[in-house]
Formats: C-alpha cells, structure tokens, sequence
C-alpha cells in the first residue's frame, strides 16, 4: 500500500465538476508534481489533501490513515502557499516554532529544531528578522522551514516559486528539491510551468480540465506523451500530417521516415507525426538518416540554445540547436538542410 | 501652471482649518483687557463642571471602545475570511449611521426604552448611560468598521488562517496570536476615532439629558465670551495629542521590528 | 461554533439598527388613538416649515457638493500623483474636521466674521449662509476625500498619467478625459454622504441660526409626541432613496460596460 | 548621424547617481535592450527619453532635434508599460484612438488609423470591449496599437511582458518583434529578463550599477563578454582556475587546453577560463581534444534541454545536453568523462 493514497476523489462546485474521479497513489518520499494550466483542478486536488475543500466523493489516506473528514489542523501536513503566508507580526524563529509551540513542544527542543530548521535552509542568522526584512526568496525559504519543523507526514507545495524573478526561482527549486530528498519527504509540487515540474520531480500528473490525463517521470511525459494535450502542454512540438507507406515507414513530402516503433495504421492513410524542437538538426549528420531543405524564418537567441523558426515541407517548425561562439546562427530568408530521424518522432492520436 | 494650482489649493485648505484656530485662539488669550494671558484657561480648569462632564465622557469613551472592538474585529474578519460576497452589504449597515442622523436614533432609544416600556432603560441614570454607550458605539461603527477592514487588508487573511490551519493551529490561536496583533495600530486608530467623536458629541448626550463634556462646551459657549474658545484650544490640544500618540505608537512598533 | 458566534453578531447587529427604527415607525402611525393611520405623515407634510426648512437643507448641501468637488478632486490627484509622501499629512489634515467638534469650528467663525470684524459675514443672511456652506464643507470633507481616494487607489494614477502624456496629452485633458470618468463612481457616492451629512446637521445651522432641516427636526421632537418619528422616517427613506440611486448608478455604469 | 542619440547622460537623485555617463547611438529602425538587474538604471534611462525624468547632465536627440527639455506630451514617443496602463473608462477602439484624439486628427482618418491598428495586432473584433474584458495578453497589444496609433518616432517598451505568464510572454515578445520590423520603428526595450534580450533584440545594452558595461549584439554579448559581470548576468557560466603554459596553452588539472587566440598572461601565473555549459560535452566527441572525468551530482530534465551538474577538476559545473528520446539521461552519481575544447572557452579578467 502506498504511503499516500487518493482514490476517486471529486470536487464540484455548485454545478461545475472541477476534478473528475482523481485517482493516484505516492510513494514515500516521493516528489509529485501536479502539473497543469490554471483550472485544471490541480490547486483544488492539493486543497483537497490539505483538508480546506471538502471532496464531494472520494477518499484520501495518508499512511494508511483515512483523512477524508479531518480538518486540516488535524492531518499533521506542511503547506507551503505563493506568497505572503508568513507571520508579519512574528519574527522568522516565531515563525519557525508557530507549529512547534502549538503542538505543545517544549521551549527547548523547540528551540533546538528552529535553529535546526535555519541551517538547514541556509539562514542560520536571520532568526530575528521580521519577514518584511528579507527577500522574496528568503522569505520563500523560512515558509519551508516552518513547514516542515512539525516533522509533518506530507509537504504540500502550492505553486511556492511563482511569485520569485527568474534567477531565484530556478536556485530555489534546486533547493527545495535537495531539502526535500535529504529529508525524505512525501511531496506534492502544484506548478502551471512545465520545465519546473520536469526539472524537480520524480513523477508528474499532467492535468486537464480535472481529469489526470498522464502520470510518469519527465523523460516519459516529455518522450512519450499519450495525449495530444500533454503532447502540447509540455514542451513544444512540431507536427507533420505523413503518409504510412507500410508498418515502419513513412512518407513526408517525398522522402522516406523510418520509424523505431511499428506503425499500426493503414497504408495509405494520413497520420501525424511529432518531433521535438531538439529532434531536428541543422545540417547533415550521421544517425539523421531523412534531410529536407527549409527556410529560415526567425532566429531567437536563448542563450545556450538557439530557437530557429523555419518552414519545412510546408510546416512551420522550430528547431534548437546549441550556441558555437565560433559558428553564428543562421540568419533569417537563409536556405538550409535539416535532418531528422524516425527514432526521435513518435505519432499522435487524433 | 497646474503645480502652482495645486500648491496654492493645498495652501487654501491649510488656511482654511489653521484659520478659525488661530482667530480662536487668539481671542481666549484676551480675557484680561489690552494684554494676552492665560485667564480664560484657569477659569475653565477651576471650574469642577469643567472636570466633571470631562471624566464623565471619558469613562464612556472607554466603554463604547470595548464594545466596538469587540463587535467588529471578529465579525470583520469573519466576513473577510468566508462571507467575502457579504461584505458590499457589511459595509453599507456599517456605513448607516453616517445618514441616519443621531436625532433618529436618540428618539428610537427614547419610545422604546422610556420608563412606560418593558425596558425602561432610561429610568435610571445607569440604563441611562448604557443607552448612551450603544449610540455611541453606533456612531463610531462607521470609524472602527472601516479602520479595521484596512488593517485586515493589509494582510493576506485567507493564505495566513490557512498556513495557521495546516501548523495544526484552531480558531482561538489564530484569532489571538495572528489576526488581533497585526491589526493592532488599526484597532488603536479606530479607538482614538471613538474617542475624538464620544468627547465632541453633543446630540444624544443633551437628549438623554447626561452630563457630558459635548452639552458642557455648549452651555459655556451660550453663557460665557471668553471660556469657549478656550475649551475649544485644549479640546483641540488633547485631540491633537491623543493623534500623536498614535503616531508614537505605529513608529515604535515598526522601530522595534526594524532594531529586531 | 464560531461560525455560530459569527451569525449571531451579524444577526445581533442588524437588530441593533432595526429596531429603534421599527420602534419609532410603529410609534408614528399611532397618532389617531387606537389605530394605525398616516396623520402624523399627513401633519408633517401640510405644515409649510417643513418644505421651507427642507429646501433651504437641499439647497446647501447642493452648494456644499459643489465647493467639496472642486477643491477635493484635484487636490487628491495631485497628492496622489506627485506628493505621494506628503499623503498621510493631507490625510490626517482631511481627518480633523471628525476631530474638532463642529462647535469649535462654529465658534471659531462667529469670533472672526462676526458684526464687528474686517469681514463681517455673519452680519447678512447670504454671508451667514456662505459661512455655514464652508462649515458644511469642512464636516463633509472626510468622507468626500476618503471617497475620492478610495476611488483613485482603483486606478493607477502615475501610470495613466504618463501614458496620456506620451501620446501627446495636457492636464486638462487629462484630468478631464481620464482622471475625473474613473473617480465618478467614488465622487457620487461622496456627494451622497455630503448630502445626508448636511440634511441631518444640527449644531452649526442652530449655532449660525439659520432655517435648516436639523435645527426643524429638533424643534418638533421638544414640542410634538408624533410628529418627530414621522419626520425621522421620512428622512431615512430620503436616504435610503439617495443610496438606492447612488446603488442604480453603479449597477448601470457597469452593465453598460459589460453590454457593450 | 544616428537616428536617436543619447550622450553624457546623468541622473542623480539627491545624493544618489543612479545613471553615470550614458551614451548610446541608435540606427533608424533597430531594436535595442536595456539589460541589467533592478536598480541598475535602465529604466531611469528610458523615462529621460521618454520626459518622464529630467536628465541631470546630458543630451537627448532624435532625429538631430534636441528634446531634452521637451515636455513628455511634445516629444512623439510611444510608450508601453508593465501593465494596467489602458485607460478603464474608454473602449479598446477609444483607447487606440486617444493620442490621434489629442494630436486633432480628423474622425474618418482616425476609425480608418484604429481599424488597421486592431487588424495589426490581431483582435480586429474587439474594438467594442472595455480593457477589464480583455485578457493580460490582449491588455498589452492593446497598449501597443494604442502607442503605435499616432505613428511615434521612437517606441519605448518598459517591461512590457513583466506581468504575464510563460507561455504568453514568450509568444508576445516574438509578436511585438514582428510587428516592429513590419513598421521599421526605432525601439528601446527594458528587461531584467537575459533570455528575453538576447531573443529579441538587434543590440544588447548591458547596465550595471548605472554604467552601460557592453553594448553589442546577443551574439557577441553572450559569446565574448568583455566585463565579469556580463559574463555572470547573462547565461550561466562555468569558470575554472587554470596555470598558463605558454602563450596559446594553459593547464587544467593536468590536462592541456589549447586556446584559439593567444593567452597574454605570463607563463606559470594562475588566470580564470570560462566555458558556458554547451561548450562542455557529455563523453569524447571529434574536435573536443580534452577530456576530464567528473562525478554527476544533479540532473535537472528542462524539456529540450538536460542540465547536468557535475563536479569537474575539484569544481561545480552545469553541463547542457539535448534530450534524446533513446537515450535516458546519467543519474546523480555516476561518473561521466566531459569532453571541451579551448576554441569554446574564454578568459576573464580580475
């Protein structure tokens, strides 16, 4: 039996069903994340384990335990929110020790796990600072440390990062990811940014419209997507409509693609095939058997990685190659090859 | 152009206030004939009236203050926290008392409490006085009300009960521990409101027949030159006082945080 | 159980404002002995003091409205704009009319523009009645500017200001195209207040003697048994008439907006 | 002469001199970024061109007509901001109209101007809406139509996309670039957001501390910074410490690296090589002649990127990889060999 348990679970609001028969199970000291774009259902899923929406139906089990009816200050969770969730009138220590101090913890051990707690996320001297005294980050880090000083059974994180600047959302991620294994935490993540969810987790739900439309780790979410839906949401996708010539090959405006996987529809018929940015290269190369001419449209330097924009046998494609200081990227109205392989494509339902 | 509008607008409203002040007071420093001294003023401190009617007032203010605080603070953040559609219509009852004139009320008080009903309040001085006391406290509704409401808004109310909620935490603790200490400078400025509105009143307590500071300052104003003004520059001065108060209040607090 | 405590509050608050009104209405209809009829209604309305007094009311806090307007509106744009740091000094300046009470004020008035002064504005009815449109004003002021402010905390004034600026823009054009259509809302309700301020003002009217609505009400209520209930009932359904209007206007302005 | 020129510009704000000495040339039609971290002064540059700031010291030109003193309404710019800048009593086509309005251009010329306004932004049909109607996307084409309506000499973007999600912003960033090379407008564009310059931009003015530390194009900016700081702000960098052997050689825990251009440090002395993390290779690779072990500490799947940090020669470094579908990515703890050649590398100074 898994250590976190959901099963069936519903949610209406009035006569709109925001979550449709949720099912999943975790692991302990998993990292979930529940990823989706806003109303999928995926902040009222977490609402839900949390105990501040009650489930129209369904079941929630932590360690075994039903929870379903608890209220939330009985389920023995740490929840983390956007923002603004700390105490203004309490110092960062006070903060740390609410959830010790109202368990009934003695001042000296309590004491002891609030220092704990600062070192762990990497502010040992902040301790008497108010919240309005520190930075977004900083105060992103004591709202971890105050959830998880209770020792609670399951962290609940509800979109922490979003309200950070680029720079810090990334480095604090890497660090709630850290704490988190260090501690061996049973965590649900609730993120609308899918290179969040995929860079931190050990599995994703990717949500749509309230129903859990696939559930793997990233490479499996990212490479083999089993919905159109979570083909889009997560990254980007260029699609081709190609022609099935027999079981493993296709035909894509004139040249042959041979695919890895058996191809199970008819001959003749017309299906989608689907290749990531990275999937496609620029130029020759051993390994991408099928080479097309494109024209180049735009050219978005990223940093590391230059997006080119080009069309290819009639489709708008984007393609990513690496940055090469001793190669510039091509310019736009330019004419180039681009060569893909079968092994890196994968075929989409309807 | 526009700027030296603007200047001399602001200019005009601080002549506009600072005006009749400065005449007033001026004039309560002329009781002894041809030289400015502080007569008026030791007139108004010898007389026991003077000290009567103003502890009087007091002790009232106080009392409309618990009882406001008591009301509001819970029900404001009641209906911040789970009744947020409600609040358009919480507003508007609190705002009542601002368009039903204190006549209104005094006289609702009067037929439904006189010594002929089954509440007769208004028979004794006490009941009196409690009456006193609600129509105080529905005056100031509007003040505290208000007052409060942006001191919870200042705060995330919903994120904070929950992030309490979730650290195990019940109603009790998060009311005291969380909600009440960080609308503590709000519920001050209220109070101070309440007390500036009990201490100038002069409606209700006349009609109730109450010895009150409000009625003091007006007998005075009717049968004396020099008093009046006078009353008026020290009611002012404690006003002004009370408000500075306050400000030392809201410094020291976010002071101590800062030195924290 | 304290959603229970909070219903309960919220209940109690209602009964607390309903029923001195219940009361006093009950009490006007029974002026014919024994039965429940309008005579006190029809009483009030046949007697020419009433319609008198009333018009003259309306007619200052028109004036009152106007004065606030005018001095309010660009004052607050301005402060909100360019002296941002000078925003708690403006607001507690628009906060001491609720300070000073209204017989101070009034005092004030009477000792600088009495018979004998340079200006002597109290010695003919019109100057009296501008004396005590300024009294009015000051008493409004607090409610105009919070509303104002309120208002103009709903938009971004510096951000707006500087867009209509860079697309070729003057302040005129400005004040009048951006600023002035965004505040309506906050300026009617304002003037609402203002306006239900003035018709139930007392003190400065009878200190200023002059034949307003207050000064009306307070003579019948020592003289009469049923009229004075009628009249408060007739007064609070003027306002509540005002702020059903008020009410409308808001529902129309944004029905028209999402209709369109 | 240049279409808009800036020189000697300062600002100070009492004591504080938020912009020092600020020069800048640009070409009738290009598209420049003021980068730079908060209160770096790149928006107070961009308010002194828009009159919003009066400069301390310095001289603005556009078009050879000196506009330092001009007010912001005489000096036919166009502005965009971060946000809530519609106006909320005027429809969308009231909004568009608003400066032609001002300006006294005649009725039917301004319905025609407002239509091809809307067309050009893509929301042709809701002339009619009020701003609260519109999504933040919308919102800000709007803001754009409504500052491109009076036809601007210089269109200037402060943060324009600061306040939308991921996914629109991205979107919105290549739209805005579009629609400004379809109209060949001059346009200064302030961000915080690296990736976002580089993306879009013709030249890169980096600022720093109220200095511009390097104008030059994303490509050069990124490939050849010329101060540590533009290195440190712009992408992600690995530095090591290495020994110079001679004047094309330097050593590298043992392992010699052969840099392109000649190394004038003396020989023996300690200087700092940087590599971005696409310069560094996963395994031995043609034209990659040094390779060194190194132990996997994190694996971070970004999509269709893998970011691997690793510890390299006694430092932490970030490694990009492209996802491929056939090949999982290393775990934490395995030992790789990193393959990197001295023509990717560069060297700071102090």
């Amino acid at each position: 039996m898994s250590f976190l348990n959901i099963s069936h679970l519903e949610k209406s609001f009035g006569s709109l069903r925001v979550v449709k028969d949720f099912n999943l199970d975790v692991e302990q000291g998993e990292f979930i994340s529940l990823l989706g774009p806003s109303g999928c259902g995926k902040t009222t899923v977490l609402r839900m384990v949390a105990g501040f929406e009650t489930p129209t139906t369904g079941r929630i089990l932590i360690d075994g335990q039903d929870v379903t009816g608890f209220k939330p200050n009985a389920r023995k969770i740490g929840m983390m929110f956007q923002a603004y969730a700390l105490f203004p009138n309490l110092t960062v220590a006070d903060n740390v020790a609410f959830g010790l101090k109202v368990n009934g913890v003695p001042r000296a051990e309590r004491e002891a796990r609030v220092t704990e707690m600062l070192k762990l996320i990497g502010l040992p001297e902040l301790g008497q600072r108010f919240p309005f005294q520190l930075s977004g980050g900083q105060q992103q880090r004591v709202a971890l440390a105050r959830a998880l000083a209770p020792s609670p059974r399951v962290l609940l994180l509800d979109e922490p990062l979003s309200a950070l600047d680029a720079k810090v959302r990334v480095s604090l991620r890497n660090e709630i990811r850290e704490i988190q294994r260090d501690l061996g935490i049973t965590t649900i993540f609730v993120t609308h940014d899918q290179e969040e969810a995929m860079s931190i987790s050990d599995r994703i739900v990717v949500m749509n419209a309230g129903i859990a439309d696939q559930v793997g780790s990233p490479f499996q979410i990212y490479n083999r997507p089993t919905t159109r839906f979570v083909a889009n949401f997560v990254g980007t996708l260029n699609s081709f409509e190609v022609t099935v010539v027999n079981s493993t090959t296709l035909e894509m405006d004139g040249q042959m693609v041979t695919m890895a996987e058996p191809v199970t529809a008819e001959p003749g018929s017309r299906i989608t095939m689907a290749m990531r940015p990275e999937a496609l290269r620029l130029g020759r190369a051993d390994g991408f058997e099928t080479v097309l001419p494109a024209v180049v449209e735009e050219v978005h330097f990223l940093g590391s990685v230059i997006r080119v924009s080009a069309r290819m046998a009639g489709t708008a494609i984007a393609l990513d190659t690496f940055n090469r200081p001793d190669m510039p990227p091509p310019s736009p109205g330019q004419t180039i090859e681009i060569g893909l392989s079968g092994k890196h494509a994968f075929l989409l339902d309807r | 152009m526009t700027r030296l509008f603007a200047w001399l607008a602001l200019l005009a409203g601080c002549i506009y206030f600072a005006l009749p002040l400065i005449g007033m007071t001026e004039f309560s420093l002329k009781m002894r004939r041809g030289v400015y001294s502080l007569d008026a003023y030791r007139k108004v401190f010898e007389d026991p009236s003077f000290w009567a009617t103003f502890g009087y007032s007091l002790t009232l203010a106080a009392a409309t203050i618990v009882v406001g605080v008591l009301l509001v603070v819970p029900t404001a953040y009641w209906v911040r926290l789970k009744l947020p559609q409600a609040r358009p219509y919480i507003e508007f009852v609190t705002l009542l008392p601002l368009v039903i004139p204190a006549i209104v009320v005094v006289f609702g008080y009067i037929r439904l409490y006189n010594t002929s009903s089954i509440l007769p309040l208004t028979g004794s001085a006490i009941g009196t006085d409690f009456l006193l006391t609600m129509g105080y406290t529905t005056l100031a509704l509007p003040y505290m009300y208000r007052s409060v409401d942006t001191g919870l808004r200042t705060i995330d109310v919903a994120t904070l009960t929950e992030a309490a909620q979730s650290l195990g935490a019940g109603w009790v603790t998060i009311l005291a521990k969380i909600i009440l200490p960080n609308v503590m400078v709000a519920v001050l400025s209220g109070a101070f409101l309440t007390l500036a509105i009990v201490m100038g009143e002069f409606t209700m307590a006349a009609l109730l027949n109450r010895p009150a500071f409000g009625p003091y300052m007006q007998l005075l104003g009717a049968n004396r030159a020099y008093e009046p003004p006078a009353l008026a520059v020290i009611a002012f001065a404690i006003t002004w006082g009370c408000m500075g108060l306050i400000q030392l209040v809201t410094r020291l607090a976010k002071h101590e945080r800062a030195k924290a």
